[in-house]
């Protein structure tokens, strides 16, 4: 496959190596008095689409940047890479 | 024997011979043959066995569709089984065997199964050999093993080399007939960068094997006019003999050059063949179309052929398929191999035509609305009996039968990606759907344009539309004239006459009778009927008998022909070496190899080495006279608890990082705390998942305020940076931190032993004070050696000796390792390896990868403590689900014999003393063991249920797969200096 | 109709007339006892031993396309019981014998061909693992043995033994295992199910479930609505497609695991080889191709197709341990949809619907539980409470910390 | 001077030059290597650094050079800076001064192998070894990418003739032995 690095352009995927749903970027907040469920969801359910999935991808023999990859998981069609910074601070995230 | 099917004209160079053997027989041929076209040319028709029956099979096509002519080509270590004959570019001295039968080619005992047919007709193996049930194993199986398979491997290593390369392109056109030759002219033109792929050695496509002109050239020679023009455009890279194997995501495609297939042996160094990664922006596929035969009773006689493949041998070859020829044909492109082989003087038995209207010829007799019913000649046709319109009965004399029965469009590349070709009611065939790959345009006879006009007009439409969706122009492409003439077919499958043994996999021996008894037992979906009968399973993948079985399924099921579907196309397109996928990453070079700073000093030493992931360490350095590996790590034990002793510790991953929120993210990726660690201090930290398992540990040393060095275990630094990169990027962006691997950057070295300090005080710059005051345990800091190189100073110890870690850059680690040896040489300083490493950190209780083996816990571990519930941490939440926290919880624990001379091996599991020995009653399992010179008796840890209280209980240690039982006592896991003096002294 | 030797010998003399269709095709009825969603291996199991082991009635199993098109078409074939953890190796052992038993049990010749299964070993700790696993395998009634480098190249002179970047120290192997033809199978099952009673309905999509203050009563069909005292869902790939119909988000990934075919070949390889230093594993099929394959590609996806890295990875592998394959050649590669689990070991447990069963979570192990994963899975249905091989299989034993984690690579599915 | 010898990432007391038909391989040891990342609102210190030390701040994908020093870009706001050893071999330590604690500087010198591919073939032996477009790239262009299995920069240089490689020093022997075995397969 080819992921169209948002810096780089177009690279092989397979300088890449894949983590799972970008609702990993989510993690819940550790002080929360529901953080025990909230942990057991975010760590181990997932929507798991056919069809549109956010994604998690790691530039491994590039730029070392973690990107946020819209696929479609029937046919593969890419329509979307974010550097996962911007999108994790876009939900809010910080320190 | 001489060429006695030779026949005038041909593209093959007669002023030249090359000698070949089939069988141990002698031929001769010419440059530009093939295999396939030379046997012919010496009247062998005979070139194969059937899988199933053994029938005699001869050549069906002439292109890499070929179900019957394989053979073994060359010997020894370069046999290669199931070899195309169609495909084989004839050489000097080329030797190939037929395969598959036992005894000659002209008496295979297993032609039996023929005579039995009747017993093992499709899927008749699921019915029986179950009884009795031992049987199958010993007797049923092992017999129809030796009897199934095709050609045999040597078995000797493949001393052939393959590459692998990646090519980027703005346009791929694949296949180099009229329509692929067009769309590249068009493409090249405009100055895009175009691979032009073909499989053959020869481009041109069908016109090398048509008779008919483009413009006032014969279609040959405008190919080959066309070829040249290429070649002179920079843009344009021509590559033959490559066959595109597969068209994968997004534009990319793979494909097989064959570099070397075409000589003997390959120069040294020089690839056999290799795996282009192209990269295409557009691609256009002009893959052509194959030809359908058609379904009678005995079809598959040696000398009956596809009519397209008798034009092939006679145009391109100047190869008669024989002295007299006949024709069976359901459309106008049949007539065209009457024709040629006609204007070739080759006589014309008849030309038999399904249709009523068929065109009449007066050069030959054409059989009107008739249909060919039988044929005789076991090993080679000789007659065929035909079933004339009035009902009355021929029989041609005969040698050869070219059948068409229309032709397919090669729709394989467009339905790669899972999109289903479409049926066209005038073509009689399958064409390609809308639901195309990325970036892919059809063109030419794979689109159903079958004419060469038709073709070559669609290939620079293609083009053009290639070169529209990358904003490229295109200039206009006059095409020369050429013929345009329909083919009028009209759909025409089995002839229904006869007892029913019409073949449609002529390799595996797939008739119409099997397709009907597929309907009868229910395998009616078009997947179930290949998988039942095997029908295109074979190593054609059923390019010519696919389309006969589906639409003899429909027939019966009285269904539509789209209504049943085609299975689904996989690649690769032919068959491909599995030596070329994997290219260059064979025997020592499958994977890199990463040597430590100190690995050429280590080899003249004669050090025994070991693979650590990639790593080669040296495991122990056996001296004169050590004839057991024991003998050397003892040694190497003792001498470094009692003097000092040096080890390579570069391969334990380093990571570099710093910023103003360095501690803080420090804190957020270790279970316990660093924002307090002080400057010049090093601290244990123990790394847990998200789901509270402990991933690694290792040691974070303080630099600077701003600044740790960091490390990981070897096996897990590239994981363990990439989960680093993860927290730092995706969960706290804002965070001032930055990380970088240091692992190659500099070489570190363990200095371990009572005399270390007084060893490096003699390598350590005077100004830097190393005494136990000055720099105590956990110290590090930056230092100067040897007279001024920066080098880098950590008081950390794995052996659980008084021990420094010493680090300078990577290029001085040789020579710093030479100069430790000398200035130890007064305290008999050894080197030790990681099997001496592995026993000092067991004595000491040391945890590693086989204790971190990714289901223990910090609380297994005998950490529990150290995760912080004050501050958040990866992992410390999911560390208090229930079930890892129960009361029996395994226990990290030290593991003794209680008879001392006997050895507690790793991987044993834990019994109580009385009771059952099973799954029900285990206790836990032993995960590190070794003989401890110290101690003078083997040692082991382990995890013990509830082991935290088990201390001094008494146990039994079960490994029932090597026989071993012994009884054994808990411990505690600190054999050696359990309050840790040596450390701070 | 019973199928036997002397059957085939009788048909053959009578112009194959008796040969009747090996399941039937009926049309949905608007009421069963029991609904199975998924006309795969699992599927067809648990409804032939539904009917066959606790003697139910009224069982439709629906399939959205032709039986066995699924993962049980699509897989490598291998069959073996040498898991490590309590909660998986009884319920692999349980699956081992009932497939000894299986041709005879069900009357139709899968080709069960216990040839044996070898995983060869590079590294000491790998030794120490597979010691730890072969012992867990004999405390649960197993059979293993530990091989040294000599034994195994007698076996596999062929074997790269020479010049390897990761030398082969040895080997663990169960005798047992080995590998069955899995299109035979479904047909098996299916045969035998039908025979029963149970009615196999194909192209028979399931759009959506009918709910009754909140307990499942049917499901929405593409051939019309199906009333079911008890739905059981065994759909592998689908598994979260499925479920998100009644809003479950499952602790699961859809992957694609490459398989491999070389060309027919005279017999080489005895049994079944794991590499133990890169993602290769093969056998030879009574045919003569060499099946083989690796790693799962990685990413998310449903496209029952992969991508060139793979196999790519896959020959190098092939080509680390059996140098002299470079001369065959490979003939097809496919894909299958594996639903990889989030501890790579599968689910047979009721949801917290009433009335709403599932069974998935197979990861690329499936086609070797396929008797086990019905029985259990039919005694689950049959009798609401779990069989006691598959008690560890529940959906809760993630939140409880009770992961049964064989390779200890943690909740990411493409490491399993 | 300290009194310990360095030796070369190929093990020996001096670079290795070979020739492969018209390819030439040789190895680089001449460089001393240090990263620099700037630091949360080091921005403008850090680019002043880099200009004035190597003429410009390298954008994505970039290199550039002034006399001896060069430096190319590794990720965002992160470059790689490269100086003469012989006179430079402490280059990390002068970047940490000028950079007063905005940007995180690192030692890199010992880290990397670095091999020089020249020839009219080198475009050929390129595509024998990794995925980068190498005939759509100029000079000034950096690329990370690996090379049998290894992950390595490649920038051409000198007109297009030489391409320069960058990778991991521990594999050193095995990244060369992958570009003698792809030129001899080309030469």
């Amino acid at each position: 496959m080819i992921i169209n690095h948002p810096l780089l352009g177009p690279r092989d995927a397979s300088e890449f190596t894949y983590l799972g749903d970008a609702s990993l970027i989510d993690r819940p907040d550790w002080q929360s008095e529901t953080a025990a469920q909230d942990f057991y969801e975010y760590q181990y359910l997932r929507d798991n689409p056919a069809g549109l999935h956010q994604e998690l991808w790691f530039h491994e023999s590039g730029d070392r940047s973690w990107l946020v990859v819209t696929r479609n998981t029937l046919t593969h069609e890419i329509t979307d890479v974010q550097l996962a910074r911007d999108v994790a601070r876009a939900r809010g995230r910080s320190k | 024997m001489t060429q006695q099917n030779r026949i005038s004209g041909g593209q093959i160079d007669t002023s030249q011979t090359l000698k070949f053997t089939f069988d141990g027989k002698q031929y001769t041929g010419h440059p530009g043959d093939t295999l396939a076209s030379a046997l012919l040319a010496n009247g062998v028709r005979l070139m194969g066995r059937s899988f199933k029956y053994h029938r005699p099979r001869g050549v069906l096509s002439a292109g890499s569709e070929e179900p019957n002519a394989l053979v073994e080509l060359r010997g020894g270590a370069r046999q290669e089984p199931n070899t195309r004959a169609t495909t084989v570019e004839l050489y000097n001295g080329l030797l190939a065997n037929s395969q598959n039968r036992l005894g000659s080619l002209k008496f295979d005992l297993l032609a039996i199964n023929d005579r039995l047919s009747n017993f093992l007709t499709a899927g008749f193996y699921y019915k029986t050999f179950m009884w009795p049930a031992a049987f199958w194993e010993k007797l049923y199986e092992p017999i129809i093993r030796k009897a199934a398979g095709l050609g045999s491997l040597s078995l000797k290593e493949d001393p052939d080399v393959y590459d692998k390369g990646f090519l980027h392109c703005d346009v791929l056109i694949i296949g180099a007939g009229p329509a692929g030759l067009a769309a590249a002219l068009t493409a090249g033109r405009s100055g895009a960068s175009v691979i032009l792929a073909d499989e053959d050695f020869r481009m041109g496509g069908r016109l090398n094997s048509e008779t008919f002109t483009i413009g006032d050239a014969s279609g040959a020679d405008w190919a080959a006019a066309t070829v040249a023009e290429l070649a002179s455009l920079p843009n344009v890279r021509l590559m033959s003999r490559t066959t595109v194997i597969g068209a994968f995501d997004h534009g990319i495609y793979g494909a097989v050059e064959r570099n070397n297939d075409h000589v003997a042996t390959p120069d040294e160094g020089k690839p056999r063949q290799t795996l282009w990664r192209i990269y295409s922006k557009q691609a256009v596929v002009c893959a052509g179309a194959l030809e359908r035969p058609i379904g009678f009773e005995n079809n598959d006689r040696p000398g009956i052929m596809l009519a397209s493949a008798m034009r092939s041998y006679a145009n391109r070859w100047a190869v008669a398929a024989d002295k007299r020829v006949a024709i069976f044909t359901n459309n106008d492109d049949g007539h065209r191999a009457a024709a040629d082989l006609h204007a070739k003087g080759v006589k014309i038995s008849a030309v038999v035509d399904t249709r009523a209207d068929a065109p009449r010829n007066n050069d030959y007799e054409v059989l009107v609305g008739a249909q060919v019913i039988d044929t005789k000649g076991r090993l080679g046709l000789t007659f065929a009996d035909v079933r004339l319109a009035d009902g009355s009965e021929r029989t041609l004399e005969c040698g050869a039968l070219g059948m068409s029965g229309g032709w397919n469009p090669n729709v394989h590349m467009t339905c790669h990606q899972r999109g289903r070709p479409v049926w066209n009611d005038d073509l009689a065939a399958f064409v390609p759907g809308a639901d195309l790959p990325a970036g892919m345009t059809v063109a030419g006879a794979a689109n159903g344009d079958f004419s060469t006009a038709g073709a070559m007009a669609s290939g620079v439409i293609g083009a053009k539309s290639a070169l529209k969706a990358i904003g490229l122009k295109a200039k206009t492409t006059k095409l020369p004239q050429a013929e345009d003439a329909p083919i009028n077919i009209s759909a025409f499958w089995y002839v229904k006459e006869g007892k029913g043994r019409a073949w449609l996999d002529q390799q595996n021996d797939v008739t119409v009778k099997d397709v009907k008894l597929s309907h009868q037992e229910g395998f009616r979906s078009v997947e179930h009927l290949k998988r039942y009968t095997t029908l295109g399973m074979a190593t054609d993948q059923g390019k010519t008998s696919n389309m006969g079985g589906l639409a003899i399924m429909a027939e019966l099921a009285g269904k539509t022909i789209p209504e049943v579907g085609t299975t689904i196309f996989r690649p690769p397109y032919t068959p491909t070496a599995i030596g070329v996928l994997a290219g260059r990453a064979r025997g020592q070079e499958f994977h890199p190899k990463r040597l430590t700073p100190s690995h050429h000093w280590a080899k003249e030493q004669g050090a025994v080495f070991v693979e650590v992931g990639n790593w080669l360490r040296a495991q122990w350095f056996p001296q004169k006279g050590e004839t057991h590996w024991r003998q050397s790590v003892d040694r190497e034990v003792i001498a470094t608890r009692k003097s000092v002793g040096v080890c390579d510790v570069t391969t334990l991953g380093k990571i570099d990082v710093q910023g103003a929120d360095a501690a803080e993210f420090l804190n957020k990726i270790y279970c316990n705390g660093f924002a307090k660690l002080a400057v010049g201090k090093t601290r244990y930290g123990l790394m847990l998942r998200e789901d509270g398992i402990a991933m690694d540990d290792g040691t974070a040393a303080r630099m600077a305020e701003d600044h740790f060095v960091v490390t990981t275990t070897t096996a897990n630094a590239l994981g363990v940076y990439r989960h680093m990169e993860f927290v730092r990027q995706c969960l706290f962006p804002d965070m001032d931190v930055q990380l970088i691997s240091t692992t190659e950057a500099w070489a570190q070295f363990a200095v371990a032993g009572p005399n270390s300090r007084r060893l490096l005080q003699k390598i350590v710059d005077p100004e830097y004070d190393i005494s136990n005051e000055a720099f105590p345990f956990m110290a590090c800091g930056n230092i100067t050696i040897c007279g001024g190189l920066r080098a880098r100073l950590f008081r950390i110890s794995f052996s659980g000796e008084l021990a420094y870690e010493i680090a300078v850059p990577t290029r001085y680690g040789d020579a710093l390792m030479r100069r430790i040896m000398e200035e130890g040489a007064e305290f008999d300083v050894v080197p030790y390896g990681t099997e001496a490493l592995g026993v000092m950190r067991i004595e000491k209780g040391h945890a590693t990868g086989n204790e971190l083996n990714g289901t223990t816990t910090a609380l297994n571990l005998g950490m529990g403590r150290m995760v912080s519930k004050k501050k958040d941490s990866i992992g410390s939440i999911l560390s208090e689900r229930e079930g890892l926290n129960t009361d029996d919880v395994l226990m990290q624990v030290g593991i003794k014999p209680v008879d001392p001379s006997k050895p507690v091996p790793a991987g044993a599991h834990l019994m109580n003393l009385t009771g059952p020995v099973d799954a029900d009653h285990d206790q836990g399992y032993v995960t590190s063991a070794c003989y401890s010179p110290i101690l003078g008796h083997h040692i082991a840890l382990g995890f013990v249920k509830g082991g935290g209280n088990r201390k001094g209980e008494k146990m039994r240690l079960v490994s029932p797969l090597t026989k071993v039982e012994t009884e054994i006592e808990i411990v505690s896991a600190h054999f050696v200096d359990p309050e840790g003096e040596r450390l701070r002294a | 109709m019973r199928y036997s030797g002397l059957r085939v010998i009788k048909e053959a003399l009578t112009g194959h007339k008796g040969w009747t269709p090996a399941w039937r095709d009926p049309d949905p009825q608007s009421q069963y006892d029991y609904v199975i969603i998924g006309g795969g291996g699992h599927g067809l199991a648990t409804a032939y031993y539904l009917a066959k082991e606790f003697g139910q009635k009224k069982i439709a199993v629906l399939e959205k396309g032709w039986i066995g098109g699924g993962n049980v078409g699509r897989n490598t074939t291998i069959i073996r019981s040498n898991y490590l953890l309590d909660g998986n190796e009884p319920f692999y052992e349980f699956s081992l014998k009932l497939w000894e038993g299986l041709e005879q049990d069900f009357n139709y010749n899968a080709m069960v061909s216990q040839r044996g299964i070898l995983n060869l070993i590079h590294t000491d700790a790998q030794r120490d693992a597979f010691i730890r696993r072969g012992n867990a395998m004999f405390l649960n009634g197993a059979d293993a043995e530990l091989l040294t480098t000599r034994q195994i190249k007698e076996r596999y002179p062929f074997l790269n033994t020479n010049d390897a970047r990761f030398p082969i120290k040895g080997g663990l192997a169960q005798h047992r295992g080995g590998t069955v033809r899995h299109d035979a199978v479904a047909w098996g099952y299916a045969r035998g199910a039908d025979s029963r009673g149970v009615d196999i309905i194909q192209n028979c999509e399931v759009t959506g479930f009918r709910r009754e203050n909140g307990k499942v009563v049917g499901v929405e069909t593409s051939r019309g609505y199906i009333g079911a005292g008890k739905v059981g869902c065994a759909v592998a790939g689908s598994s979260s497609r499925l479920m998100s119909k009644v809003d479950m988000r499952l602790p699961m990934e859809s992957h694609v695991l490459q398989a491999f075919v070389s060309e027919g070949l005279k017999p080489v390889m005895p049994g079944v080889v794991t590499f133990g230093a890169g993602h290769f594993y093969c056998s030879q099929s009574d045919k003569g191709g060499l099946v083989f394959g690796g790693d799962i590609d990685g990413y998310n996806t449903y496209a029952q197709r992969g991508n060139l890295p793979v196999v790519e990875d896959v020959c190098e592998g092939g080509m680390a341990i059996f140098p002299a394959f470079g001369r065959a050649r490979l003939l097809r590669m496919w894909g299958g949809v594996m639903d990889m689990s989030m501890d790579g070991s599968p689910i047979i447990d009721r949801t917290h619907i009433d009335g709403l069963y599932f069974n998935g979570g197979w990861c690329y192990g499936g086609f070797k539980a396929t008797p086990a994963s019905g029985f259990c899975f039919a005694h689950l249905l049959a009798k609401d409470t779990p069989h006691p091989t598959a008690k560890a299989y529940r959906f809760d034993r993630f939140e409880k910390g009770l992961m049964i984690d064989e390779k200890g690579m943690g909740a990411q599915p493409n490491l399993h | 001077m300290h009194s310990l010898s360095p030796i070369t990432a190929l093990g020996g007391q001096t670079p290795k030059i070979t020739t492969i038909g018209s390819i030439n391989v040789s190895e680089i040891d001449s460089l001393a290597l240090a990263s620099i990342a700037t630091r949360k609102g080091g921005k403008t210190v850090t680019e002043k650094v880099l200009k004035s030390m190597i003429g410009s701040v390298p954008a994505v994908g970039k290199t550039c050079s002034k006399g001896s020093f060069s430096g190319f870009w590794m990720g965002p706001d992160q470059w790689m800076i490269t100086a003469p050893l012989e006179t430079h071999e402490t280059i990390a330590d002068d970047l940490v001064a000028a950079v007063v604690s905005k940007a995180s500087v690192t030692e890199q010198t010992g880290a990397w192998a670095i091999f020089d591919i020249s020839g009219a073939a080198m475009p050929d032996v390129c595509e024998r070894l990794c995925a980068v477009p190498i005939r759509e790239m100029n000079v000034g262009d950096v690329c990370r990418t690996s090379i049998h299995q290894l992950g390595c920069f490649v920038t051409p240089m000198n007109s297009g003739n030489t391409l320069r490689v960058v990778g991991p020093r521990a594999s050193a022997r095995s990244l060369y032995h992958a570009i003698e075995v792809a030129a001899k397969s080309v030469a």
